[in-house]
């Protein structure tokens, strides 16, 4: 495939996961026509139908209630949430329905849906559009969550999501939809889903990331080096069940870690990684996992988000921090 | 304060001039102009008796229970008393390929899906939360977060739309999808949301409410004011009110709802006006909210009696017949007492293989680990002395 | 798959017989059997010239805007064009005590509440998240999550009643509450749930619905297949259809189902029958889901077109007056350019103090330790060279 | 006031800041002649009127949502949640709405409502009646989050929280309403709302708790000390915001910290109390900050919950596993 955005890399992985199962279904607001307001299903109706790319009323509860049904009459339900934002109306349904019904069963019912959500801040969007809700989810036994911060995983992660045979909450960063192309070998065997990745090799402290900020952290590293610093860098991918082999492995090397992601800190992935880290890596470690993310606020008006996400220098910051140990 | 609409005593008891009957209280057959009961080609005392059967054997099903849990043998029970024709009435109109999707009171339509009576026991055990297969029984597990399921068989019924069973002739493959709910639920915007996709889609999907007149405590007034089956006027497809201790009613509009939506033309609304004889579970105390004088006068209205005394009155129906019923009613409750104390409490280590389909490294890990632990405890006593006492399970 | 309903290009375009018109697309005057145009005592045609100008500086603020927009200076902006009439006639039907809970689209209420047009600029250009004081004008912050504030308006209504400002029979006391929503917005479990809650307190509350044809891409005929105001019939309370972009129209019924609230006759269902001429937003690119036949269409019912042909066909309005207020509309454009611009960031500091009304010591912390790390970058240019470029608003 | 259980602790308090305040509004499913399925609000209708005992439609969004307006108009509600796992219907107007209000209007705007949820299992129930949805909503910026314990907290407590001009998501804990009862001194100066106390004083181990598991640790350090054990335990009270400065002055003179909760390990309170310990005593620990709490498995069958609830035993195991490192 020629270069390709997230954007289009989603578009086609959604494609393939069509073709390959006539039980793949579509639903959303806007996804039909319209392709989504991020065009990720753009020209999916078209060619699948309505029956197949299935526009819904305004109703996130209604989108996830009715795809609980559908995946029960045997479909693969791929289910559009419009903006992170959106989808607390849905939560009822996505934590006491998805997440459970399996439990419920007995494993008599299997609930192979996907929940798409764009997530993350730095659009330059009004209120509702830039939440991190991932912390929720992956609190929500039941649930598998994974974020994918690049084409090259969003073409192969989201087929995957879609074959797995539990509901997966899919993240896709939206202010990575039309950032950076890159190439899709769509005939390459791709890593497990539920795996973490190390993006960059390291051997003086463990930046975990996923999702928007794992640029971030990769430019923070690029940065790093040039002071002197090795810094590695980890790509979750899955939030949830979390993969801790690389990073385990990662800290007894280097020692220090320091988690990095949009979301509040407080209570966030980033609260989960530290207290493991620690339990079963305490005589390695040389300093406390370290935090950096949203603050313990609402996002802010579009104007100071800027601020207000960590970028590069408060990565930086909190990797300079952990040798201050 | 402005003036709100009283809240008096519940006063509609008999459903108003909209309410579709077939079967008077005392047993004696009444004219629709839109509805009759038509048993399909079969003996119509005999369908009668099948009916009466199962409503005996259902109430059967529920006092039991009742008794179950009052001797500490089931943490909870949701008693269906005085709504035995509704169920039944819904249950018996189905067909095989139809499904179902129930509150936690379904138990008359879960024995009509040929679900074990046993199974529903084990639920409110605290043995499983209810592990039938639904698809052996085309009847989904029980939900009791209140209206979610209105959705799920609304989605359910868009997936049978795209398996075409819908509209195409063939009586065994064009399939209605009942979504069971109570008069308290039909506040819920899951519920409300359901009504407006299936409105949207056109789904074979049948809106089946039991009102009850209650939601625990609080009376139909609460959250209508209006008749609730006018509800789905607002959502442009059809509503109707039957007499749901009426049996043949119930029976006649549900066949009739069901059969629309097999055949294409989409979403109803059936209001099944009843009363809920009992309490809304085993730790509800109605006496604290509602007139004993009420339930005195839903008695007269009992749906088994009215179809014993016609039977008795108008076919040629045996004291036999009457005899056997109850033995085979007194044999289920014999099994079921039986039964239940036999059920098994679950492995505790059985939660972590029932979380997904696959599970996860994680889970294992967590699991293992417990394993290890409790073994710790082996031969050393009950691990678990210290743990709090079970109060009773409320609802 | 079974026969659902096609969806295709719109065409029920005259909002049929139910819609209630009283100035025609044409600038006729139209007689309606149960609601006429009540100018209050005031001289008509100078009321009828006070819609033009609040119709015309509308516009101008949503043009002006959407100008802005382009060149950068806002993020987003939810256009309004075409729903003019439908915001001017409901806003000028208030009264002081009223209050209204918006949508993020409803621009033309917020100028008639008094709101300056750049707290609307303000949100949009992502400064704020909308801080006017709604205690001050009793129009209360844009929502942006579909639907959530009927149920705050229904719940300010249930506080009216308890202060007794219901049905006194005080002009000045007695108070209604207007909920606004989209046709979209009309299938979420929230908008229900407040009819629900409405109904069964009847609060003193109008729903009041533009539907504008369209949420984003989806047509109207995704959410509702009976025409909307119907809704409300499933509820227990009136619903009507009021042509929209009539402002004489939705002054007279708005009027109406406002003084129905404040005499405590409860909620009401009004749903302005208009079109969104625009893009959904700024962002939205309409070709995409609907044909230029239809907005051409539309255009011929202009709302302020159709009130200025009235004007200077039948009341004595001189060119002067038109020429007078499209100065104003001039004056207006040319402050919202300036003041747009001019609009500060806010300190990165203040989202710390806005939490709470009383901040918590870790905040104060958070707080006080990004100051501190910012301070380091004091000289050393900007901090944030490296944080990713701001692409367009997305809504 | 005689010894009360906590039912009635809460049933009193709630009383009192009805009296005292006109605005205080109550509102939920069968609060009003029922009294609530929990008897909590038993009798405050027929003392305080329909226009302030309010039994709502069943729809828990709509109880919040028209709390919200209410509160806007100057009231001061009380919402009656009647089982932790229905305030999910909620959510949204929860996480959006209220949590949100007074940011996005840049304190204009106050949300002085109470959301009361019984939580928590051990009471035998059928699904959804066991939950602990804590973590979600300490996460949520905008939310102050508590949890009583004991019937004087309970008394105390609630008026507190409604007092408070913030929303509260108030935790009772269920199985503990008519467990112990306890003398309420209503002439008492009360200790404040958001502050965490150290309920047993210990020299060895630092044990953090809250709502039912208070009382399973006081028994459990009651067990140690027969093995000549000393555990300190904290009983939290405020979950948002955390008050670090009882836990961190206990971990630094103890040197080892377990948390102790019924909601899931993965994400938990458990999680951000051991991030946050460990990056602020980092030199003081002897072993990692250790977790006790339910299972990542959705709550399981009443007759199992024994196990999967965290009980005095485990709460030792974890406890002597400190000792281990
Ligand atoms: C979302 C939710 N809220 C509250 C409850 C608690 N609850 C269980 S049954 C019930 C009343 C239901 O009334 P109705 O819908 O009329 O059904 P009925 O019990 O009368 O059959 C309530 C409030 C629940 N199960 N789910
Ligand atoms: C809960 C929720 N879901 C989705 C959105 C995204 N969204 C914003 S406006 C809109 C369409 C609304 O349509 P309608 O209610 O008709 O109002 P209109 O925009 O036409 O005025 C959507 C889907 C949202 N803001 N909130
Ligand atoms: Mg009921
Ligand atoms: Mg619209």
């Amino acid at each position: 495939m020629e270069k390709v955005t997230l954007a289009k890399a989603l578009n086609a992985g959604l494609r393939r996961a069509m073709e390959a199962d006539p039980k793949v279904l579509i639903m959303g607001e806007d996804v039909g026509k319209l392709g989504g307001v991020f065009r990720i299903t753009d020209g999916l109706q078209k060619d699948f139908g309505e029956d197949r790319v299935i526009d819904s009323p305004l109703a996130e509860s209604g989108i996830i209630g009715t795809a609980v049904g559908m995946a029960m009459r045997g479909y693969r339900p791929v289910c559009e949430i419009q903006f992170d934002g959106f989808v607390y109306p849905a939560y009822d349904q996505i934590v006491s329905q998805v997440a459970k019904l399996h439990f419920r069963t007995e494993g008599h019912l299997r609930m192979p849906m996907v929940i798409r959500i764009p997530f993350g801040g730095g659009i330059g969007a009004v209120e509702h559009h830039s939440e991190s809700p991932e912390a929720q989810f992956a609190h929500t036994p039941g649930l598998k969550v994974v974020a994918c911060s690049n084409p090259v995983d969003g073409y192969w992660m989201i087929q995957q999501a879609i074959a797995h045979d539990d509901p997966v909450i899919f993240l896709e960063p939206k202010r990575q939809y039309h950032a950076d192309k890159a190439e899709v070998d769509t005939e390459a065997e791709p890593d497990p889903l539920f795996a973490s990745r190390v993006v960059r090799a390291g051997s003086d402290v463990t930046l975990v990331s996923y999702g928007p900020m794992v640029k971030t952290c990769l430019a923070a590293a690029a940065a790093a080096e040039a002071e002197g610093r090795s810094v590695e860098v980890i790509d979750l991918r899955t939030l949830s069940p979390l993969d801790m082999g690389p990073v385990l492995d990662s800290v007894r090397r280097t020692g220090r870690a320091v988690v990095a992601h949009e979301a509040h800190v407080n209570l966030g992935m980033g609260a989960e990684l530290s207290a493991r880290i620690t339990e079963q890596c305490f005589y390695s470690l040389e300093a406390p996992v370290l935090r950096v993310g949203g603050f313990d606020t609402p996002y802010p008006p579009a104007r100071i988000e800027e601020f207000w996400l960590p970028d590069l220098d408060r990565v930086l910051d909190a990797v300079d921090r952990t040798f201050e140990f | 304060m402005s003036p709100t609409p009283e809240f008096g005593p519940h006063i509609e008891y008999d459903g108003g001039p909209e309410l579709i009957q077939l079967l008077s209280p005392e047993g004696e057959r009444v004219e629709h102009p839109e509805f009759s009961f038509d048993p399909g080609g079969r003996d119509e005392a005999e369908v009668i008796r099948g009916f009466y059967r199962d409503m005996v054997l259902t109430r059967r099903i529920d006092t039991e229970a009742t008794a179950l849990q009052r001797h500490g043998e089931l943490g909870l029970w949701a008693q269906l008393l005085g709504q035995e024709a509704a169920q039944i009435g819904c249950g018996r109109a189905l067909r095989p390929q139809d499904y179902v999707f129930p509150t936690y009171r379904e138990h008359g339509v879960a024995y009509c899906r040929g679900i074990d009576p046993l199974r529903l026991l084990a639920l409110f055990r605290g043995v499983d939360q209810g592990s039938w297969d639904p698809r052996e029984s085309n009847f989904a597990n029980y939900t009791i977060v209140i209206g979610a399921q209105c959705l799920h068989a609304t989605g359910y019924a868009m997936g049978v739309q795209r398996d075409g069973a819908v509209g195409t002739g063939d009586n065994d493959r064009d399939t209605a999808v009942v979504a069971h709910f109570g008069d308290g639920a039909s506040s819920q915007g899951d519920v409300n949301e359901a009504f407006i996709f299936a409105a949207s889609y056109n789904a074979p999907v049948v809106f089946f409410c039991q009102n009850n007149q209650w939601a625990i405590s609080e009376p139909i007034e609460r959250q209508t004011r209006i008749p609730l089956y006018q509800r789905a006027l607002g959502f442009g497809f059809p509503g109707v009110r039957v007499d749901g201790n009426d049996v043949l009613a119930t029976y006649a509009v549900m066949q009739r709802a069901l059969q629309r939506a097999r055949e294409g033309s989409g979403p109803s609304f059936v209001e099944a006006y009843t009363y809920r004889m009992g309490a809304h579970t085993t730790t509800d105390d109605p006496t604290r909210y509602r007139l004993s004088g009420d339930v005195e006068r839903w008695k007269l209205r009992d749906p088994i009696e009215r179809v014993r005394v016609y039977l008795a009155r108008h076919t040629d129906t045996t004291a036999d017949f009457f005899a056997h019923v109850q033995a085979e009613a007194d044999d289920l409750g014999t099994r079921l007492r039986e039964g239940c104390k036999a059920l098994a409490d679950p492995n505790p280590l059985s939660p972590f293989g029932h979380v997904f389909a696959e599970i996860t490294e994680e889970l294992v890990e967590q699991r293992d680990s417990f394993a290890a632990y409790l073994e710790t405890f082996e031969g050393h006593g009950d691990a678990h002395a210290s743990a709090d006492q079970h109060v009773a399970g409320a609802f």
